[in-house]
């Protein structure tokens, strides 16, 4: 299938919107670096959703577009506003409440997501070293774990898998992968499609997944 | 617990040894100690271990790759997914002139804690059935197994906060908190740069976020003006 | 993240269970709930374990053994040295009647933190070759000995703080802090009595110590004087 | 020995003034509930002596003659003030501050000091189940440790013995004694006579004693 070009689902920003309605309202969620970050823009305020940045902020509404201040970021370095009842507190108290299970529920980027939830999204063989930030501290700590991604890689290759060949952020942890092309739910049977993209149909999202979906009788197009 | 009102950065940094271990406050842009690092880049060290949350990502501790003053680098960000911009030491690490212990974010902090808490370690599930528990004692707690994770001392802790009084007491401003106030535990000599040196008494009691027991020394000095751009 | 503003301390803590594991936040006098105290002994709940820095030291958790309250308590002052004085809770004590357990105040905090911060336990050289060791495992990492204490968690959680708001952040006042923050991370519900509540922005962000995310129910009401005379 | 009365040697408040000489200048201070408590009474406020108490203060000064404030008490309870620059923090700080090595100096009062400098401070068999506070992290943690005790029990035996027979606070963490009889030092060599009290003699203090002294030539009284 890598030899076709993937079908066109959503722009980064529709996937982050689609992530965001993940999101029940009153809660706590951590956003990470990246894609995850626009999410941020798109809840409603009535839901009051309140986001924790692990560099130590409970309660910034979303990017700044105010005067840069070096000590008022998120955990991307991007500047961010406040909302009232925000609180500042040390890393040590961040990851208090990140592994201690108070984060509701935490959208990472990926790499590859496999068929049992295995996240891998912070190290690129090629590359080496890596960055791994707050992730698998997230990955084991926070109550809801979701997923925004492409689909497949720049090269057409399936993210989502039967095992990760990345070095993994943790094991069976993923609870949703929202991409451009699906929502996908991690369940005890497998990978089950909940929606697809318009325009996009549960075949073409099943031929571009790198490992058995479970696809049910009908499976409803997401309404963004 | 007296402190050392140093005049300038390079005064306060002069004295740290050649190999030694530094933790290196602040997080991206935020509470970084940018002062003291420049300082300590005219001081020219070298061997050094720096412990920071993260090198390269606007933050000038990469300056000190220059002239090849870090021998290794214990962070959480360091090699940046994507190649389109390289840091002075990704280039480094990938030539093998410095070393990298990639370490998660949380797990970094408490191994921090536990050094200046006197903890013998710290036992958690991050990294479990990952590359970060590879060669890593487990221990296996009413049947359920724990990471454990050494603790993390510094020779030399260099620290920013907004004000410092006279007894070295420091005060943060809004998310300039992060690694500072657990790194000032964990060292055994604690450098703090601030934008205002006042009299005690001046930071109240619960604005005191660092106690000045834990400080060695304080320089005042404008911070440095630093940005990520991603 | 939604908190609720409770009428009495009676609806505060009316649904604790019976033989639920209570945390009781505060040092003697300072930060403790006496109001959530004194409601459960008029809600009248048995059984229950409570967890706290000291019983019978002036505090009101001794009037829970008026009515034979509780089963158990894990704490770090129970039974003084001298006889002169004797509390409800040493009586039952003495007469097989209630359970105690005696653990060192660095490591109950850090038990209690533990519990709220997801980590396997807690290594420490605090009560090796004594009597606290009895029963439990060693660890030995780089040649060195360590006690390994488990975490400890609430059902409940009773503290006190001095402001309120809306969104259940916490402001506490001097030495009101003591246990109380720590006991908000480790509790199923945590139950926050406070002298004034007051609109979310109010107590800026600077000068909250438990942010609301860790608070479930709130009660508005005046501090009942507590003192220990010795 | 125990049939004769022991001595009459220095009062509590003389104990404490004894025990405050042994503070260096500038050192940061914790106090054990009971006597040593009366030790912030005595030391000369030049010396800059930063008295932390475990419930969550650093700089308080002494015993606070003003109106009571619940919130502002040491870890006794008692009412104290503060001076400038006092900070106050969580229990968590407070024994990192303890058990991290922060704490120059702490005096505690004793039941038992045996010849290795073991500390038994906090159960009496008798009564059962014990009140230790902090005394176990202040042992292990504070690196110079005073204890401050009478020499004798009130039925005149030895608190100063071979081995401790009442249960430890920790093993071989005491540095020095400080008594209504004498100062003593717990040495590699065991345990050495330093001062005695006014009027009292080397031989006097060894024969209250429970364990050999080792009594240097010439033994200086203590001047007050």
């Amino acid at each position: 299938m890598a030899s076709d070009r993937p079908p066109t689902g959503l722009s980064r920003e529709l996937i982050a919107l689609r992530a965001a309605r993940e999101l029940e309202p009153g809660s706590i969620v951590n956003l990470g670096i990246g894609l995850p970050t626009l999410v941020a823009g798109f809840v409603e305020p009535a839901d009051h959703i309140l986001f924790q940045a692990e560099n130590g902020i409970l309660g910034y509404s979303g990017i700044s577009e105010s005067d840069f201040d070096s000590d008022l970021i998120n955990a991307g370095g991007q500047p961010v506003d406040l909302v009232p009842g925000a609180s500042f507190f040390d890393t040590a108290d961040s990851f208090t409440m990140i592994r201690g299970g108070h984060i509701d529920a935490a959208i990472l980027g990926g790499l590859q997501v496999s068929a049992r939830g295995d996240l891998a999204n912070w190290y690129v063989p090629a590359r080496g070293g890596g960055s791994v930030g707050g992730a698998m501290d997230l990955a084991v700590g926070a109550r809801r774990l979701i997923i925004a991604m492409a689909h497949v890689t720049r090269e057409g290759e399936p993210r989502i898998v039967d095992v990760c060949e990345y070095p993994l952020t943790a094991e069976c942890c993923v609870d949703v992968i929202v991409t451009d092309l699906a929502v996908i739910d991690v369940t005890v049977g497998g990978l089950t499609l909940r929606e697809t993209a318009p325009g996009i149909s549960a075949e073409e999202v099943a031929a571009w997944t790198g490992t058995p979906l479970l696809i049910p009788s009908s499976v409803p197009e997401m309404s963004l | 617990m007296t402190v050392e009102i140093c005049d300038t950065p390079e005064a306060a940094v002069g004295d740290i040894a050649n190999g030694a271990t530094i933790l290196v406050g602040g997080f991206v842009s935020a509470g970084t100690p940018s002062n003291l690092i420049l300082a300590l880049k005219r001081t020219g060290q070298t061997g050094l271990t720096a412990v920071a949350n993260n090198i390269g990502l606007g933050d000038l501790l990469d300056e000190l790759c220059e002239n090849r003053q870090l021998a290794r680098v214990i962070a959480t960000f360091a090699i940046r997914a994507s190649g389109t911009r390289s840091s002075r030491f990704e280039a480094q690490y990938r030539a093998g002139e410095a070393e990298l212990e990639l370490v998660p974010q949380g797990t970094l902090i408490e191994r921090l804690r536990a050094g200046g808490a006197g903890l013998g370690g710290v036992l958690t599930r991050t990294g479990l059935g990952t590359m970060m528990a590879d060669g890593k004692e487990t221990i296996e707690i009413d049947g359920e197994r724990w990471l454990l994770e050494r603790p993390l001392r510094g020779d030399a802790a260099l620290i920013r906060a907004w004000r410092g009084d006279r007894q070295g007491n420091l005060q943060y401003r809004l998310a300039g908190l992060n690694f500072n106030p657990v790194m000032a535990t964990a060292a055994d000599v604690v450098i703090a740069e601030v934008e205002e040196i006042v009299e005690a008494g001046e930071i109240l009691p619960e604005q005191i976020a660092t106690p000045g027991i834990y400080v060695d020394r304080l320089v005042q000095c404008e911070p440095v003006p630093v940005r990520w751009d991603g």
